[in-house]
């Protein structure tokens, strides 16, 4: 199985350039079947894995030398434990399953080549960046994801709100990208080495616990998972990116990419091991987002950007499962947010285009087409986002991170932020769900879905709810597979007593029925046009973009005060651009200032004196006789004064 | 081995042959010009094919003496770096001359005799050890360019390339100064008056000498790269150029001054280079910063990818005078990266200005739907000049400033800050000329096969470089460890003139 | 005796009168009158120096100069009259063809 | 006496060379430069070269200021027609002065060079006669004064061509 | 005198005698043609460089002329550059009606003269030879008195060169008064004790610096290049100014090493103005025969730049300078003079445009010159420069060689101008049809000339070398 391991990435890779470069001569619908039949294949050796035993004994690959300086050989190599088995079932899985939905979903749309040609690369890129056995082949990755993710929120390009959330969405992450090279440098610098294994041991050799440069290093790699993962503060581009399609706002910006951030930090646990206050600003960045997520999602009126808000804040869980140093938990809660998040989109997406592309909630809860199949499904994974307890998967993965994170330092801080958030999420889905399944719109639609799309949402929905029992939780008796499956790569959990912990689960458990009153409550406020408190600033993201905006863009803003004309140019929407703009006035600022004003003048007033001086000297060549004579003599007087000097 | 002057001399020998008698017999020219610079590509791909290196790390050598009075030698000689960056100029001749296949409707005998004059300047630029030779080649390739620019060129094209000019020749001519002085104080130390880089190396400076006469062959190769202040003739001149001028100019003449840096600044003045290195980093990265700033605000994509071209230098210079294994071989690879990348770039710029008779970005908008393979391969090449991993600037990238981060944090973030930049102004670019809503409706037709071709093969140097770069690193390994080896004899302690 | 110094003073004091009338006076006869003044400072010098070293050459010189001045103020005499057959007129000023034309440069 | 006349005709030499640069009529200063020519071939007779001193009558005063005298009745023909020959004034007192001090400045300079290097004294004049010059003319120079023959030829080449083609 | 003197005379005899053969023939009883004078002028050139060629070097001829090699390569070369000047006359339309007898033999005269300065040693036969330079071309300045500025431009170089004879002849007086010889190489073994010497010299420098148009000595150029009918103008600026020079080189680096070395800071200010002066007017100039000679000042410093360095090299470099700059010169005047209309030269730079793209060989030609003479490699141009900065840094004058560098960047400009202008898309009316056969064949030669000069600078520099 070793040498097949590069047809993980390999299929969708090849997929995508077959439709690149063949796409022309193909039909519409057949490229989705490629594009479907190269996801599957992809899925297909992923399971040959399984049962290759890559569950029990790592599977390695090198294909060739990438690159090769001195001493250094960075390999083009693939790495397979069970971390990396478990992130590339769930994405070739999910990834699966959202192809064959986009061959319904999107079978009106003209432009399949370049859909299905960027996810199929999406899938591969991803693959890629869960199977290296480096850190520059998984930045690799990383970068394509990126770049997909950027090309497909712009999908519809000719809109401009679809491209500038598509640029956004690049330019932010890249930041952290940018963090994540710097961290990779440093590391180089240090070790010499950027094969993850040899890395992770070298570091723990050379490194004493708490290190500076351990923290500075997990810093810059936690920005860029920060930027990836859509987290405090960077994630500011995900709400936008809602601009893209469905089943990429699923399969992205739900399911896989945007977790990314999470598999890193796993992947270089111990390095942060080695950093604990960088593991504690984790822990503290997950707490924050939740609330942060779960606020803002609670006054959005646009349908997928409840559930933008809602990722970013289960991410957040994740996170704060990171910093506990409970990086099983974190990948169980990323397997079944997968799942359940997926499963939301899908059905949220069959809901929109059923209604025509309408978006915001109120509208779509008065005259929306909801197709029965989308309801259920939506609800099951509602249910499982909220956490309903001992039914849903969502309950087990949530309720062992809140568990864990009370013996976490400063745990029940982190706890209350974290169960706060649990109660948010609760009033928020339901909020969501009845506002556009219970509202006025006909509650007795027999819209049926086709196939391709129904059974990615059956088969998710049925994972969402039963996915859980493979870990129940801590104390509880039945199966526990998952934490000591993986403890000799991560290691497990520390939970706190386990009385506390009986305590804890009771109140998670009881968290999404609280929730969902409440959101009774919020909604009957809602119709009563008594919207919630602080509910703008909420459905701003808390204002993030106007903050950057006065943060950034103002030391730029000064910069340009004096060119009044660009001023106006300025003032475009969005924080980011803001931010561009400060740059832009700041490089016009430039371009007049320097490249005209100084550079092109000094030329200029050179030009001025050589032609002065010419003037001057023509003056005195003006055709007399004479003048020429007493030139002669002059220069004979001082060339014979030289002899007396 | 001959075979190095054949290279040299096959296009200029072809030019006169197409000049000659290539008059208004397009067709002819054309395929004539297609057919030298292919076999010139050819030839370099075998020297490719069979290099291996001798002792001192050189592939091939030629040595037949050509002044003897003054010590002048005709001396060519090709290492690792040499190597590539010849495929690179060998490369770029096929592809100048297809992208000028329509796109030049006047006299087109001439312009070909000027360009492969141009290859052939370049091509001895990289491959000439005696410094008199360089220096007759490295401003042989500057005429031809001149005329290209001022005959072709676009509206302000004689200001342009009079700016080209006399910015560049300046530049050279004080390392004219700097060759003779190397040579006068070589000839007293040791009384042997010759100019060859050889002998050349063994020289021991005096410590401000040193520094004065580096002084001299870096303002000549700064001028070229072109490192900030100095840049001012570049967008001028890559805005005016024909599309051939500009791939000419971006892809291969920048290089020649950091290859230039590379050959002559380091090896020769290793002491002055070594207290130079923190103002050249400093040069670069003002360079990669302020070519980033401005690309920002340009309206014209051909200044835009030119300004662009200072940043990606800036990068370049960033990491020779880091210094070690990662940055000069980030340098190296990122030059190859560079020249074929915006060498690509300007080939679409121009096949665009071709269908749309514009390169406003205010004036173009929404290409994709009607143009879908334009655009498509457009999005790979930038996405390449933005080094997104796996294309070709990436690598290059990566090492630089993984070579820079070893000599300071503070120069490496400032050297990321420039792909972040690079990101917002390409992806902008990108944006404001093939998203959004059409704004000129017309009959626009996507490549054709010539153009397709064409753009294949260099996208398939993006990927290879990108995806496997290792054949090309490994050339690099022998001159690399010389430029270390060179850095390392300096000894400690030497006078600082610069602190 | 006459010291050498004397008479190469005087000698340049010819030359430099000479000198002085090629400058200051306008009109074309004047000028070259003022050359043959010139001349004559340097055919003093030679003389004298052919005194002092008490050799021919100096001689020899002042002879070839003759020849040679005959030779130019024939042919410059035969320019001015030309050129007053042309110009109307024998001075300096009116020969102001030929310059530089700095103010009326255009571009 | 010898000094005397020396000095006297040194002084008349230089006065009338000096008159030439104030006189207004182109006559007079013909006139003036053969005073100062005839007085040279004194000081040349003086300094013992009686050959200079007759060739100085005969080739300088006699040959060339006839030439000088012919060309101006040529154009002294058409004065009356046209005035510019006149001199009208001399140029203004700053040029005027500015030349002069150059002049006399070149003088000093010149005086000054002299006075550094030193000559010897001579006691007693030696004749360089005609014998001495006409064995080195035709010795040694003969070749140049063969040249000289042919710059003759070239002069005469040039002005008979030129009077030919100048009329109008 | 033996029969080896005579052998060693032939080469300034041979000219003269052809100019009074050519004379002689025009008074003949029967009509001659044209065709055969100006055959039996380019004969006896053309003997005359034969005769150069059987020179047994070293050797003397009587005790004025030394034969050495410099003497013989430049005077064979001005030979050959005479009939080059002769081709451009009957290919110059203003005058081609005008070309009698006297035009021939005076060029002839000129050239024995030529031929006289580079061999002496001795100030009277310098002298002597400058003059028989000279004085013809006082004459051919005003060829056709009736065309434009021919009086004047006759006139103010008669004039001024009669001015500058004055200068140079006191610097022989005074040479004389010094060391009571007039033999150069008697006067070097008092160079040390002569206080005047040094004085002599540089009023002779003055003289030469007038005729080779040094600054400040220049301005009489721009005039005289617009004056002379072009060929004329060819000659000055390339063998007049070269002969001249090489006595220079003679006077100082071969015959007065001492003195050279007291006049190095003289020269240097020399080198500095004249590079500076020429290259700013030649600038902006609009009039191609001006700027010309502006450029010739600057190329004169750029020569006195080697010169000033006081080395070996810096002779060297000065004599292959000189030679270059000469066939570059030609070679640029004999476009010029392949261009003319019927009537009068093209002398604004807007006449020429698109002229080389209509006459691609003419115009190329021309191109190759003029950037030979801005000193782009691999043209003799180059090489010249080379080797002259060269020595300038050898001697330690870096100052110097760096503003002669500046100069040079900053000269390209109005080259490139000219060639920009030559090569630009709108076209002047031509005119007339371009037949003449004497100036192509002079711009080619000079063509293969600088170009293989550049490349192969080791057959000058090696013809140098004494054996």
């Amino acid at each position: 199985m070793n040498q097949w391991l590069w047809l993980i990435p390999g299929t969708p890779l090849l997929g995508s350039l077959v439709i690149a470069l063949l796409g022309g001569l193909l039909r519409r619908e057949h490229i989705a079947v490629l594009a479907c039949l190269a996801a599957a294949a992809a899925f297909l050796v992923v399971l040959l894995a399984w049962l290759a035993g890559a569950a029990s004994q790592p599977l390695q690959q090198t294909l060739y030398t990438w690159v090769a300086v001195g001493d250094w050989r960075p390999m083009f190599g693939f790495m397979l434990d069970r971390l990396a088995l478990v992130m590339v079932s769930i994405v070739s899985g999910v990834g699966l399953l959202v192809h064959l939905y986009s061959v319904s979903f999107m079978a009106e749309e003209t432009d399949q080549r370049r859909y299905y040609f960027f996810l199929n690369l999406f899938l591969a890129g991803m693959l890629l960046l869960v199977l290296a056995d480096n850190l520059l082949l998984l930045y690799l990755g990383w970068e394509l994801v990126g770049l997909c993710s950027y090309a497909l929120i712009g999908f519809w390009y000719r809109d401009p709100v679809c491209s500038n959330a598509g640029r956004k969405a690049f330019i932010v992450t890249r930041i952290g990208d940018t963090a994540l090279a710097l961290g990779i440098f440093l590391l180089f610098s240090q070790f010499h080495e950027l094969s993850l294994s040899a890395l992770l041991t070298d570091a723990a050799a050379q490194w004493e616990k708490g290190s500076a440069l351990a923290t500075v290093a997990t810093l810059l790699i936690l920005g860029g998972a920060v930027g990836k993962s859509a987290q405090l503060p960077l994630q500011v581009w995900l709400p936008d990116a809602m601009a893209g399609p469905s089943p990429v706002s699923a399969l992205m910006h739900a399911a896989t990419m945007v977790t990314a951030g999470v598999y890193l930090i796993a992947r270089t646990h111990p390095l942060f091991e080695l950093a604990p206050q960088t593991q504690w600003l984790v822990a503290a960045i997950g707490a924050l987002t939740i609330v942060y997520g779960a606020s803002a999602a609670l006054a959005q009126i646009d349908f997928k950007k409840v559930l933008a808000y809602s990722t970013i804040s289960q991410i957040g869980y994740m996170f704060l499962a990171l910093g506990c140093g409970a990086y099983a938990l974190a990948l169980f809660h990323l397997t079944t947010h997968a799942f359940f998040k997926a499963l939301l989109f899908l059905s949220a997406g069959a809901v929109i285009q059923a209604s025509r592309d309408e978006h915001d909630i109120n509208k779509l809860g008065k005259i929306g087409h909801h197709p029965p199949l989308a309801r259920w499904t939506f609800l099951a994974g509602a249910a499982s986002l909220a956490g309903v307890p001992v039914v849903t998967a969502g309950f087990y993965s949530k309720d062992a991170i809140l568990a864990t994170a009370w013996s976490a330092p400063a745990g029940p801080l982190l706890w209350t932020f974290a169960a706060f958030g649990a109660l948010l999420t609760a009033i928020y889905i339901f909020r969501v769900y009845l506002i556009v399944f219970h509202g006025a719109a006909p509650q007795t639609s027999t819209l049926s879905l086709p196939y391709p799309m129904s059974v990615p949402l059956l088969i998710l929905a049925l994972l969402s709810i039963i996915s859980g029992f493979i870990e129940l939780p801590e104390g509880w008796p039945g199966p526990h597979l998952w934490s000591p499956w993986f403890e000799e790569e991560l290691g497990l959990a520390t939970f706190p007593s386990l009385t506390i912990t009986y305590m804890l689960q009771l109140i998670a458990a009881l968290l999404p029925f609280i929730g969902m009153g409440l959101a009774c409550v919020l909604i009957r406020r809602e119709r009563a046009n008594q919207p919630l408190p602080l509910a703008n600033f909420l459905r701003c993201g808390w204002n993030f973009d106007a903050f950057y905006q006065a943060t950034l863009a103002r030391p730029y803003y000064a910069l340009a005060r004096g060119l009044r004309g660009i001023v106006e140019t300025l003032l475009i929407e969005g924080a980011l651009t803001r931010i561009t703009c400060g740059l832009l006035a700041f490089a016009t600022f430039c371009r007049k200032g320097v490249e005209y004003n100084v550079l092109e003048v000094s030329i200029s007033r050179l030009v001025a004196t050589l032609r002065f001086a010419y003037t001057l000297l023509g003056t005195t060549q003006n055709g007399v006789l004479s003048r020429y004579a007493l030139v002669i003599s002059t220069g004979a007087v001082f060339f014979l004064g030289y002899w007396l000097w | 081995m001959y075979w190095l002057s054949v290279l040299i001399f096959l296009p200029v020998l072809g030019a006169l042959w197409i000049g000659v008698i290539g008059r208004n017999k397009t067709d002819f020219t054309r395929w004539a010009a297609l057919a030298v610079t292919s076999t010139e590509l050819l030839i370099a791909l075998g020297l490719w094919w069979n290099a291996a290196p001798n002792a001192e790390g050189y592939y091939y050598l030629m040595r037949v003496p050509w002044i003897p009075a003054m010590g002048i030698q005709f001396l060519l000689g090709m290492d690792g770096i040499s190597l590539l960056l010849v495929l690179l100029t060998a490369l770029l001749g096929p592809v100048a001359v297809l992208v000028s296949w329509h796109a030049i409707k006047q006299n087109w005998s001439a312009f070909a005799a000027l360009l492969l004059a141009t290859q052939t300047g370049i091509m001895g630029v990289f491959l000439s050890l005696d410094l008199v030779l360089f220096y007759v080649f490295w401003e042989l390739m500057l005429v031809p360019m001149y005329f290209l620019i001022g005959l072709w060129g676009h509206e302000r094209r004689l200001y342009a390339a009079y700016k080209f000019f006399l910015f560049t020749l300046t530049g050279s001519l004080l390392m004219l100064i700097a060759i003779l002085g190397l040579y006068f104080i070589h000839g007293e130390q040791t009384g042997i008056y010759t100019f060859d880089y050889f002998e050349l190396l063994q020289i021991n400076l005096p410590g401000k000498t040193e520094l004065w006469l580096m002084l001299g062959f870096f303002v000549a190769f700064a001028v070229k790269i072109p490192l900030f202040p100095i840049h001012s003739w570049l967008p001028d001149a890559h805005t005016e150029a024909p599309t051939a001028g500009s791939i000419f100019l971006a892809g291969l003449l920048l290089k020649t001054g950091a290859y230039g840096l590379l050959r002559f600044c380091l090896p020769l003045f290793p002491e002055a280079s070594l207290d130079f290195a923190p103002i050249g980093m400093t040069l670069g990265v003002i360079g990669i910063l302020y070519g980033a700033l401005l690309a920002l605000v340009q309206e014209d994509m051909k200044r835009l990818i030119a300004y662009s071209s200072i940043s990606h230098l800036g990068f370049v210079v960033f990491g020779i005078y880091a210094w070690n294994q990662e940055g000069l071989n980030g340098a190296v690879l990122l030059m190859l990266a560079h020249g074929v990348t915006t060498g690509a770039m300007f080939a679409m710029i121009g096949m665009l200005q071709e269908r749309s008779g514009t390169r406003l970005l205010t004036q173009l908008g929404g290409l994709l739907s009607p143009l879908p393979r334009l655009a498509s391969l457009l999005l790979l090449f930038t996405l390449s000049a933005m080094s997104m991993p796996g294309l070709a600037n990436f690598i290059g990238e990566f090492l630089v400033l993984a070579g820079v981060f070893q000599i300071s944090a503070g120069f490496a973030f400032a050297g990321a800050l420039g792909i972040i930049t690079g990101v917002v102004y390409l992806l902008w670019m990108y944006q404001r000329a093939m998203l959004g809503e059409i704004t000129v409706q017309r009959l626009w037709t996507d490549l054709n096969r010539r153009e397709t071709v064409l753009l294949g093969a260099l996208a398939l140097a993006v990927l290879w470089l990108g995806l496997y770069p290792a054949p090309f690193l490994d050339n690099l390994q022998i001159p690399v460890t010389a430029l270390i080896e060179a850095k390392n004899a300096v000894p400690t302690g030497s006078i600082n003139a610069l602190r | 005796m006459i010291p050498l110094s004397h008479s190469l003073a005087i000698a340049a004091l010819l030359f430099v009168l000479g000198l002085a009338v090629v400058l200051l006076r306008r009109e074309l006869l004047f000028i070259l009158i003022g050359l043959e003044v010139m001349l004559n400072g340097v055919a003093l010098t030679a003389t004298a120096a052919g005194q002092y070293w008490g050799n021919a050459d100096g001689q020899v010189l002042v002879i070839m100069l003759m020849t040679v001045t005959a030779a130019e103020v024939a042919v410059a005499l035969i320019l001015v009259w030309l050129a007053f057959d042309h110009y109307r007129a024998a001075r300096v000023e009116a020969l102001t063809q030929l310059r530089e034309e700095t103010e009326r440069r255009t571009s | 006496m010898y000094e005397f006349i020396f000095y006297c005709s040194s002084v008349v030499a230089v006065v009338a060379a000096g008159a030439i640069l104030v006189v207004r009529q182109p006559v007079h200063a013909v006139l003036y430069l053969i005073v100062s020519l005839l007085a040279l071939a004194l000081l040349f007779f003086l300094l013992g070269a009686p050959l200079l001193a007759a060739f100085q009558v005969m080739l300088y005063a006699g040959a060339i200021m006839v030439l000088f005298l012919f060309m101006m009745m040529v154009m002294n023909l058409r004065i009356e027609r046209n005035r510019s020959l006149r001199n009208r004034s001399l140029l203004r007192p700053a040029s005027w002065g500015g030349i002069a001090l150059l002049a006399l400045l070149l003088w000093l300079i010149l005086l000054l060079l002299f006075s550094r290097s030193s000559f010897n004294e001579i006691d007693s004049i030696t004749v360089i006669g005609p014998t001495a010059v006409g064995n080195a003319l035709f010795g040694p120079y003969l070749m140049m004064v063969e040249a000289a023959a042919i710059l003759l030829l070239a002069a005469l080449v040039a002005a008979l061509y030129l009077s030919q083609r100048g009329k109008r | 005198m033996h029969s080896a003197d005579l052998i060693n005379l032939l080469p300034y005899l041979l000219p003269a005698t052809g100019g009074l053969v050519i004379l002689i023939l025009s008074i003949w009883p029967k009509r001659v043609s044209t065709r055969f004078l100006s055959t039996t002028a380019l004969t006896f050139l053309l003997l005359g460089a034969t005769a150069t060629l059987l020179w047994q070097v070293p050797g003397a001829v009587g005790s004025l002329l030394v034969i050495d090699e410099i003497s013989r390569i430049f005077t064979l070369f001005f030979m050959l550059g005479a009939a080059a000047i002769m081709l451009l006359s009957f290919g110059y339309a203003p005058i081609r009606n005008e070309l009698h007898e006297e035009y021939l033999s005076l060029i002839l005269f000129a050239t024995s003269g030529m031929a006289l300065l580079v061999s002496s040693n001795n100030l009277v036969s310098a002298f002597v030879g400058l003059e028989m330079l000279a004085v013809p071309l006082y004459a051919l300045i005003a060829w056709q008195p009736t065309r434009y500025g021919a009086i004047e431009g006759g006139i103010k170089y008669a004039v001024l060169a009669s001015f500058a004879a004055a200068f140079f002849l006191y610097g022989v007086a005074l040479a004389y008064a010094s060391g009571g010889t007039l033999d150069l190489a008697e006067l070097n073994t008092i160079a040390s004790s002569a206080s005047l010497l040094p004085v002599a010299i540089t009023l002779i420098l003055i003289g030469i610096g007038f005729k080779v148009a040094l600054a400040p000595f220049h301005m009489w150029a721009p005039d005289i290049y617009q004056a002379a009918p072009s060929p004329i103008t060819a000659l000055f600026a390339s063998l007049s100014k070269a002969a001249t020079l090489v006595f220079l080189i003679r006077l100082l680096c071969l015959q007065l090493p001492l003195i050279w070395e007291a006049l190095l800071p003289l020269l240097w200010g020399i080198a500095l103005i004249s590079m500076i002066v020429g290259n700013l007017l030649a600038l902006h100039q609009q009039n191609l025969k001006r700027l010309l000679a502006y450029s010739s000042v600057a190329h004169l410093g750029y020569i006195l730049v080697a010169l000033s360095a006081g080395n070996s090299a810096g002779r060297d470099a000065a004599i292959y300078y000189a030679v270059t700059l000469a066939i570059m010169n030609l070679g640029v005047f004999a476009v010029i003079v392949a261009f003319t209309r019927r009537d009068q030269d093209r002398e604004n730079l807007t006449d020429y445009r698109g002229l080389g793209r209509r006459y691609p060989v003419l115009g190329i030609g021309m191109g190759i010159c003029l950037l030979a003479l801005a000193g782009l490699p691999p043209t003799a141009g180059f090489m010249a420069k080379l080797f002259a900065f060269g020595a300038a840094i050898e001697a330690g004058n870096v100052i110097l060689a760096i503003v002669a560098v500046i100069n040079t960047a900053l000269a390209f400009f109005y080259y490139l101008r000219v060639i920009g202008v030559l090569f630009s898309e709108e076209e002047t009316a031509v005119g007339t049809s371009l037949t003449a056969q004497g100036p192509l064949m002079v711009i080619i030669i000079a063509m293969i000339l600088v170009i293989g000069l550049g490349i192969f600078p080791q057959w000058l520099l090696g013809l140098l070398e004494p054996p």
